[in-house]
Parts: C-alpha cells; structure tokens; sequence
C-alpha cells in the first residue's frame, strides 16, 4: 500500500475544507436568497458530511483520467480542476458556467477536465463512463475513469447493465458507489436486502470493496488500487464507501426522517474532524493549521461568490444553433 | 359542501376517498410513504391507511410500473406515482410495450393510475420539466389526462382511479400550491374526453390543457380589451380528446390558435392542428396557429426558460395575426 | 427433500414427451409450409433439449399460483392447463386462440389459467410477476408465481430492478434462470464475466441455487423448495437451471456458430432420455410404456393441428374497441 | 461505377465504407460480429475489421447507447446497433435525456449513428414492427432518417455517420432483400433534411418516408389512368425535414396526402399536416388528408395486419376525395 506524502495529506485537507466551505455557502445563500430574485436557481445538492467518499476516490485519479461524477461530488470536481468560480457559475446559472446557464447546479459536465456531463436520472451516467473506458482501450491509453453512484441509485437497471457490461469487456472503470444510507426520504432497509453494495461486485465478477467513506486517505488507498487494477488491464472493481448523508437531500429538506440519533452517531465520524486528527498524529499540522486553512478556503469562495454573481446571465443567442453540433 | 383547496390538496383528497372507496386502491412510489411525496401530494396517506396500501419503494421505476401491471392482472387498482414524469424514461417498456397493449393481446383489464407530475416553468431544468403526453397519445392503449384545476384533478383523478384501463395522470407541478378553486368535499368524477370551455368567445379557438390554460385566460382577458374574443377550450384529457367540442367551437370562430407548453415539433398540438385541417377544412378561415416550446433542451436560467416556453406575447401575436384573416 | 410418487414421474414423462412432439410438430410446419399461405404465422421459438427446466419448475405449482413464462416454456404452459389446441392456434394465429390472431407464437398469456402476457423484450415480464407476487400478499393469499428468463434476459436492467425489488419486500417469486448457454449467436462468456447466474441471488439478498436443468426431478425438487419457502413468507429464490438450447434460436436459424462438440456433449444429457433412464431404474417403465406415449402424445399432437387449423381466421371486428377495456 | 444492390447490402457497404475512411467508427450490438445481425447486414465485416471494431454485446440497450455516449465524448464514432427499434423503449433515457442533450448542456459533440431496423407489414407482431420515430422527431438534439432506397440509405447513412450529432438510422427491415437498386461503388453522401421527388405530378402532393413510397408509387400509377396526378415527395431525413421542397410542390398542387404506416394519432404526420396548415394555408384548396395505422397494437395475423396499416385502397379513396375539392 502506497503511503500518501505529507504533501498530499495536506492538500486532501484543503480540498475537504475547500468542499465544505464552498456547500456551507451554497447552503447559506439557498437559506437566504430572495425567493423572487434568486442567485441560485433551483436547490442545492450538497456533500456535507461525505466529502471524503468524492475526494479521496478522485485523488487516486492521473490528469488522463475521467471522471462520471454524480450529485454529490464537488470534491472529486475540485480535483479534477473545476474551480469554485467554475461551480459558482453554474449555481448561478451563468453564461459562463460550464453548461452557460442551459442547466444548473450539480448538472453539469467539463470535457477538457475529463469531466462527464451529469444528468438527474440516478444511475444513467454510469454506463456512460463504460464507453469513456472502451475507447480509452480502443486509444490504448492507459487511463481508466471511476463511475459515481449512490445506494439508491444502485437500484437502477442501468447500473446493472452497466457493471455486468464492463466486467464482460474488462473495461478501466473503477465504481464508486457512495452509501449514505439515504435516498431522498427512504432508508437502506427499504431499498435493498443486503448490507453491502459491494456484494455485487462478486455476482459480475469483479472485486467488490468495501471502505469507510467517512476517511480520506482509506477511500483513496482502496480506490488507488483499483485503478491501478483497471489501468494494468485487470477490469473494473466496484468501491463501497460506507457514509452518512449529513444534509438534507437538498437545501430544501430538513431530513426530519433521519433520526437525531443516527445524526448525532454519524457527526463524530465526520471525515474533515478524522482528517484533522490524523494530521495531527502524523504531526503534519495543527489547530494553527487548520484555521488558517478554514479562513483561506472562505476567502477563496467569498471572492469567488462576488465574482460569480456579478458575471452576465446568459442570453437567448445561440439557443437554438447550439442544440446540434455544426459539421 | 365545497370549499377553496389547492391542487395539490384535491389530489389528495381524490387518492384518500378512492382510497376509502375501495379496498383494493392502493399507492406506492419512490417516498410517497412517511414522507408524503417530494411534492407532499401523499402525505397523511400513510398514517390513515397504513404501510400495506402507502409504501415506499426502490429507485426503480421499472419494476414500479411492473408491480403496477401484475396487480392489476391479479385485480387490484394500483395508483403508483413516478416523481417526475422525466423519470418515465427509464420505464418505458412496462409502461409502452406492456401495460398500453395488454387488454388487446390477453384480454385482460389492467385498471392502473399513473400519477407523475409533469410541466416546467419552475426553473429545475431539462431533466425536471418535460412534457412527454405527445410520446403517450401516440401509443395506443393509453389514457391520458392532464388537469388544470384543482375541482378537476379531483374529479379527474377519481375517474381514472375508476377506469380499468391504464391512465397516465399529468399532474402540472406548478399549479400544486399555486392553484386554489372550490371542491366539494365528497367523492365525484369528471368523465374522461370531455373538454371544458373556460371562457366564450367569437373570434378565435384557443385550445390547450394543463397549466398553459391560465396563460390563455390571461391573454384572452387582454385581448377581449381590443375586441378580440377568444374562446378558451381546456380539454383535460387529451387522449381520448373531445372533438365535438372542439369542432362546435371551430365552426364557430374559424380560427384556431393551438398552445401546449410541450415542445412544438411533433407535440400534441400537432395532433390538434392535423384534426383541424382534416376533418374541420370547411370552417377553416385562416392558418392553424400552434404555440408549443422551441427545439431544444429545457433550460434553467429564467431568462432562456421564459425564451424557451411560449409567452403570453406569443399569444397575442398570434391572434392580432389571426383576426387579419 | 419430498419424493415424486411414480404417477407423478410418469405424468412428468408424458408432459416432456408433449412438449417434444408439439415443438417438433412446429418445427415441421415451419420448414415444410408454403411461405406465400403460412399455417404458422411468423417463426418457431423451440424449448427442445431443455424442456426439463420448464416441466419441472411447473410441476412445483399448485392450481392457485401463476406463472411469467419466457419463450422457450410451452412445457410450463401445458402443466397450467393450456392445451396443444390453444397453442397451435396462438401459432397460427387464430381468432379462437389465446391472443385472438393478434399476437402469435409464444406471445400470449392466460388469465383464467394464471399465465401472464409474455411480451417480446427479454425480462420484460419479471417485474410484472412480482405484482402478482405483491397482489397475493396484498390478498392474503399463500400462493406465489414462477418469472422466467434466460441467460440473455439476465443482463437487462429491469431483471435486477425486478430481483432486488422482490427481495426487499420478501415477495413470494420464484425466478427461474434457464442458462441456456446461449442468446441468439452470443455465447454465456461474451454475455457475462460469471460462471452462475445463481451468484446473483446473493447480491440481492435471497437463495441463488443452481440445478441441472435437464433433469426434471432435480428441478422440480430444488423450484418446490423455493416456492415452499415463497409461500411460507421467505421471500424470493433465484434459481439456475443449467441446460443447452439445442434448437436454432428460432426455427428459421441454423445455430451454425455452435460448434458441433458442444451440441454432441449435450446430445448425450436429453432430458428425456434421462427420465426414461430414471423410469427404467425406478422400474416405473419400460420401452413398451415409452412407445405408447409417444404414439399418444404424436396423435394427440396431429388431431389439434388438424382441429386448429380449420378453425377462423381473425376478423377486424372489434380492433379498435377492444384496446381499451369496457368501464 | 455502380450496380444494383440490395437494401441490406448498400447499408453494409456503407459501414465497411465509413470504417475504411476513418479508424474511429466501430459497430456494436447484440449478434453484429460472427453473426452479422439478426437480418445479416453486418455479415463480413467482423472478418474484414475484426473484434476490436465490430463487437458484440450483452443483451443490454441501456449499456449499448451509454457506451456510445462515452466513446463519442471521448472522440470515436460509434455505430451500435439496436436489433429492432422497438427495443428502444429500454433504452430511452441515454437517447433521450443524455444522448439528445448533450451538445446543448456540456457543449462537446455527440457523433453516434443509431441503426435500428423499424417498420412492420411482416407479420412479426407488435414488438418486432413498431414506428417510434414522431417519438424522436419530438426530442430536439436527434436527427432521424429513414431511407427507402438502396442508394439513399448508404448515401444517406455516410452523411448519418460523418455527421457530428446523434443521428437515429430507421433501416425498413421490410426492404432488406425487397429493393435493389443502383449504388455507386465509391463511397458518396447524401445531405441529411433534403426530400427527394419519386413522381411528379401537378394534382396532389403525397409526402411520405420509408417503405410506404412504393405503395405511394403503386398509387400514383393508378391514379395517372384516372387522369389524377400524384407528386410523391419521400422526405428521407424526417428530422430536420424539407420544408422547403414540401412548400414548392403544395403550392402547385394545393392538396397533400400524407403517408406513413405508424400510427395515424400523433404521429410524424401530424407534425406534416400542422406544418401545412400552419405555414402554407394560402395554398390549401381542400382537406389535409392523413392516413396511418389504427389506433391499436399490431396485430400479427395478415388479415389485421393488413386492416391495421394504411393500404392502396386508402390512398386511392383519399386522392380521388380531394379531387372532389
Ligand atoms: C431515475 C430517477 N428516479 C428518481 C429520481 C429522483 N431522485 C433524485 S435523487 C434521488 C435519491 C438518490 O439516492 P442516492 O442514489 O442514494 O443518492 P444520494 O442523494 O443519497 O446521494 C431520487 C429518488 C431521479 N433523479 N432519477
Ligand atoms: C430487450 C430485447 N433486446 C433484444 C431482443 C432480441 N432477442 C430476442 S431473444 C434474444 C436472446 C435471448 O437470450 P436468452 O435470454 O438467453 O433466451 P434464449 O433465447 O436463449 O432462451 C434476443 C437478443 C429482445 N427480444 N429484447
Ligand atoms: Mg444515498
Ligand atoms: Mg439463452
């Protein structure tokens, strides 16, 4: 098991807390935008309290990989290297988002990044990161590309499809099913009869794993070996990172379904506190550290904020030319 | 006695005398249960009936419109709701290849209620807002029935629950808490194919469904301002749709404008304009007009939403045009 | 595990011997008929050399249970009651048949004799089997429905929204995996990375039990179970019958891509040779008793082609009336 | 040089045409490799390019139009193959809320061909001979094409290829080893959304696409006896489609029939007829006429077959019905 430097200790640190600080916000002017005037259109879908899952598996990522992102992955898209502006922009619904303002906040897609386009229906873009993988093997590139998912969309055929598709071709796809034990209002109990996602894996033929999505560093050492797999030409492994949605399922939602209990449990794992203690241990960093790094990553997404929200609305240009590709 | 309830409430109270009506009505769908539906449309269900006939259940709306077939088969009444009608896509084979051509082929009644809401205009985007009935019209075996008030989504409801064949019930999830009119409190139905006149005019046919409905009252209220008088039609369902009415109305105004918030190529409308142009010709005084959205995807920011939909300018455009015939 | 008494052997015997006989008598028709005045409408879709997988899953039943059967499943169909009569006239498509003329060959299904309404997308019918599963607990009833599908349907989503979905709420269903080892031209390695389907009843949490398909007995014994279980509120089993189409896959096909040693290997495991084998051993039957019933089941055969094919042709009344139920 | 080819294999020389031209068009679907596809049209091509490029899949539509996705993003040019279109419906979500959008919301091109073999008259039944395309012409981001020659389907599936969008490739299985015709040997495209004129005529317009053009030629020779002159235009590409050339021959003929054999009820043929009644109402001198299949599930048996889709008879009594006008 390749040990992770001091360096990329500290930088996962910031992405944690760059991830956060940049949720808190949306959350914070979801709270408290005009209803009539809103900066942000529509809800937000936020990864508080599961930041570790979408980060630690993009870390294990090289620049010619892709990654199929899911709802709850602004950490894996800070990696990959969409900027808070970026993010911003596309809450705000901006011409110059990366979807210019035609979709709006977790949905959307980057191909210079490597990054695809998200739709809403659960489940769809994973067999889209399968095509990504064929042709990185029909290219002989040696990359792969992780395929994000959560346990309610697990239920989805397509994803079945999917996974039994790439183990029949071996393709360099690593799943990331992201178990918050939540979809929407319906627990895990009522969604499936196992314990483990990860089950699966055996019943496709692939190595199915299971981690603790609430650490870092295990999330990327289980997913760096399953890269490493898929790029060695060894097929697609499916990832369980075991989490906890700590938010609503949007910013509209007190999860009041979720019992007290089960949150109260949920908060002392959560990944950036386990992080911080670890730093520690390590003696990479201290409270010192962290602080500076908390009112860093705040600074970078308040200026982030001014400027995002001061950039032009789209514009109905275009609108039609831009539903086909020109030839 | 009746009093003023919002749409989403009518709909509910429509499940819950179903409900009691017969024993063999049933709801599920994906959070429905406790948590009353992401739209609240279920809530208290589940208290009142229990979690055999209110239940949650994967993220799966294949096997969800499968339950629905095989219940039926074996005599129940499913109602299940899809959360947005967007996710339709992911069902359709139980829903098109199964449930629309089973009376046909078996012989067999399959009185199913599809509840999903549908419409944009709420700024949620492509994957939140379709309009799919024109997909739904074109397969043949399927009702289709899309409510504009909250006296008709009662109404409407209660005799889709009482059908026996599969209906796709078009909620239009902005009216939810946005529309209030009268309901009585007890249990009636509003047949199905039969449109509603909501406003008389002379000049000119105006005929849509859902929620555009408050887009051409609105309109035909300005218009009637420079003497021109529309006669708003809001068919509710539009498959069966009611072409007397329709034609009534024709013969009258010779003119016609069509509005649907679905996208205008191949959408329902054309249906509509094709009825018109073939079996109305001799009433027929001007072009057949129809308003639908553009062709593209549905976008989010208000600005290209609004651009995208059809506007209230597009409908007085389109009559001020008209009346030069 | 309960013992079959020798009626129940013997009438085992005479089902496969039906089946046989009906299906080669299909056979016949297809390759011998004018194609410019067909009697059979459309192709042959034949369960020869597996038929042992149907019989004996069906045999498990008792009167109030259903079935979704699949395309290779006349011997299924048979033990429900329908009769050589009804399914030639669902071949020739015929107004008196199951489906009126307006489906054909194995596309039909009957209510009165608890068989769903098979439709042409493979796994289609699996989730509507766990309706009648839902409907029966919703009733109260103890009965439970056998859902048919084959090594081909298992990749398609909806089987697995179908299985998990089941498992969840412990519906009484049986599925049964008849692995044929092959989906048109596909052999099972280019169609999935497995060696069992049955694996797959682990991921979702119920029973994955795998049998040999062409021996009727073991299937029957290891579906009994399972549908003993379903109706005692077990919950769903997953069970693969491993077994060999040894037709085309329909009758217009020539299958030449199977290789000859493969269809030479699984000559020698005819699922009726082995029950005769069996009988003989039991001392339930002998040659004289097996001749008889192949004359029988042969005349049997020929008096309901001879029957069905003078019977009425569809008219178009009612057509268009009858694609909607009278309320 | 050219000579007279089938249907199937003028589609066959296309692909082997298109994959010679450009390493990054490869074929997939189920039984397309050894097999050559259940109606034979990828026979050879699995020798000639090997596995790599033409492969062979799982039963799965839903993983065959995702990995097309995938790979177009990431620069190839996948060619999969839907065995019939009718298995669509298991498909719809990567078509519809990916495939259809992509270019719009991510901005990066989505160059993927879809053949799926459409049509019926068979005799195979309703899930072997189903029309879906008003579905697709309804869903902006898709193209739709659907030829009725040998020459037009591998001129017009190079342009399909070759062109960087979505593309849904309607084969009329029917016409596979029906219709031969003159094919140049050399590789040649037809521009997509240009209809081409089968017959002129001065009397009426008879727009239709697909196999129905011969049975529109059949009628237009009978109806030249009569002394009634048919202008068959056969639209080709039905998305974008020809308003242009559809608008010139109406303004001659001031009467139209439209043809296809989906379903008459909201059909491609509404979209045709509103289109007339909309935009070129200053040329209508009678009714738009519209003939299409019953409203019901396709039948299997000839005899419904036969009553099920539009026949000779009809085109006959709709041509000499509007001459009445
Ligand atoms: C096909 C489909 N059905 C329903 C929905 C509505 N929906 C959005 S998110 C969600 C729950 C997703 O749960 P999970 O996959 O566990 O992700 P999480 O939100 O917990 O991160 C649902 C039901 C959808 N987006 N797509
Ligand atoms: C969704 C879908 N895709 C493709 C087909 C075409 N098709 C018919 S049967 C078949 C193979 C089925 O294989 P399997 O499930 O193993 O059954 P078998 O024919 O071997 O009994 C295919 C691909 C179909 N019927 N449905
Ligand atoms: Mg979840
Ligand atoms: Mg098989």
């Amino acid at each position: 098991m390749e040990q992770l430097t001091k360096k990329q200790h500290l930088e996962l640190y910031r992405y944690l807390r760059l991830t956060r600080a940049l949720e808190d916000w949306i959350f914070y002017i979801c709270a408290n935008q005009n209803p009539q005037k809103p900066l942000i259109i529509g809800k937000g879908y936020l990864s508080t309290g599961q930041e570790a899952t979408s980060i630690g598996a993009a870390y294990a990522l090289e620049k010619e990989d892709w990654i199929a992102q899911s709802h709850r992955d602004f950490g894996a898209l800070l990696i990959r290297g969409l900027t808070p502006r970026e993010l911003l922009l596309q809450y705000f619904s901006k011409e110059t988002g990366p979807t210019k303002g035609r979709d709006a906040n977790v949905h959307l897609g980057h191909t210079g990044k490597h990054v695809l386009g998200f739709i809403s229906h659960m489940g769809a873009m994973v067999p889209v990161a399968n095509g990504v993988a064929f042709a990185m093997k029909y290219k002989k590139k040696k990359a792969c590309i992780l395929a994000f998912f959560g346990d309610g969309a697990s239920s989805q055929g397509i994803v079945h499809e999917a996974m039994n598709y790439a183990a029949v071709f071996k393709l360099p796809v690593v799943f990331i099913c992201n178990n918050n034990r939540w979809a929407i209002s319906t627990p895990l109990e009522e969604q499936m009869a196992i314990k483990n996602v990860a089950d699966r894996g055996a019943s496709y033929g692939m190595p199915g794993v299971i981690c603790d999505g609430n650490k870092v560093e295990e999330v990327y050492q289980t997913v760096l070996k399953a890269v490493r797999l898929a790029k060695k030409g060894g097929g697609p492994t499916l990832v369980e990172c075991k989490t906890m949605r700590m938010s609503g399922h949007g910013t509209h939602d007190r999860a009041k379904y979720v019992s007290d209990q089960e949150i109260a449990s949920w908060k002392k794992k959560d990944p950036i506190m386990h992080h911080e203690k670890l730093l520690k241990k390590l003696g990479y960093a201290d409270e010192a550290y962290f602080k500076k790094i908390i009112a860093e990553v705040k600074s970078e997404v308040e200026e982030a904020t001014q400027w995002a929200k001061n950039q032009a609305d789209p514009s109905i240009q275009n609108q039609l030319e831009d539903v086909f590709a020109r030839s | 006695m009746s009093r003023s309830l919002y749409y989403a409430d009518a709909i509910r109270e429509a499940l819950r005398q179903c409900m009691q009506e017969d024993g063999d009505v049933y709801i599920f769908g994906e959070d429905v249960a406790l948590y009353g539906g992401v739209f609240g449309v279920t809530k208290d269900l589940f208290h009142e009936f229990g979690p055999k006939r209110v239940r949650n259940t994967p993220l799966s709306e294949g096997a969800i419109l499968g339950e629905a077939i095989g219940a039926a088969v074996y005599g129940l009444r499913p109602v299940p709701e899809i959360q947005f009608s967007d996710f339709l896509t992911t069902a359709m084979s139980p829903l098109v290849d199964i449930m629309a051509t089973y009376h046909y082929r078996v012989g067999t009644k399959l009185p199913i209620t599809i509840r999903a809401p549908s419409g944009g205009a709420l700024r949620i985007g492509h994957f939140h807002s379709k309009c799919l009935e024109a997909w739904f019209v074109h397969t043949p075996g399927l009702k289709v029935v899309v409510p504009s008030t909250a006296y008709d989504a009662k109404g409407l409801l209660v005799s889709s629950i009482r059908d026996n064949n599969p209906v796709l019930f078009l909620e239009q999830k902005k009216l939810y808490r946005e529309i209030k009119d009268e309901v009585p409190e007890e249990i009636y139905d509003i047949p199905l194919g039969q449109a509603i006149i909501r406003t008389e005019g002379s000049h000119i046919t105006l005929v849509t469904y859902g929620s555009p409905t408050y887009l051409a009252l609105k309109a035909a209220a300005l218009l009637q301002k420079e003497g021109i008088e529309l006669e708003v039609i809001d068919l509710r369902t539009i498959y069966p749709f009611d072409k007397e009415t329709l034609k009534k109305s024709f013969s009258k105004t010779n003119r016609v404008i069509i509005l649907h918030e679905a996208v205008k190529i191949a959408g329902f409308g054309a249906e509509l304009a094709a009825f018109f142009a073939e079996e109305c010709f001799e009433y027929m005084a001007a072009p057949i007009m129809r308003l639908g959205a553009l062709h593209t995807p549905i976008p989010t920011n208000p600005v290209l939403e609004d651009h995208y939909l059809p506007s209230l300018q597009d409908i007085l455009d389109a009559a001020r045009g008209l009346m030069k015939y």
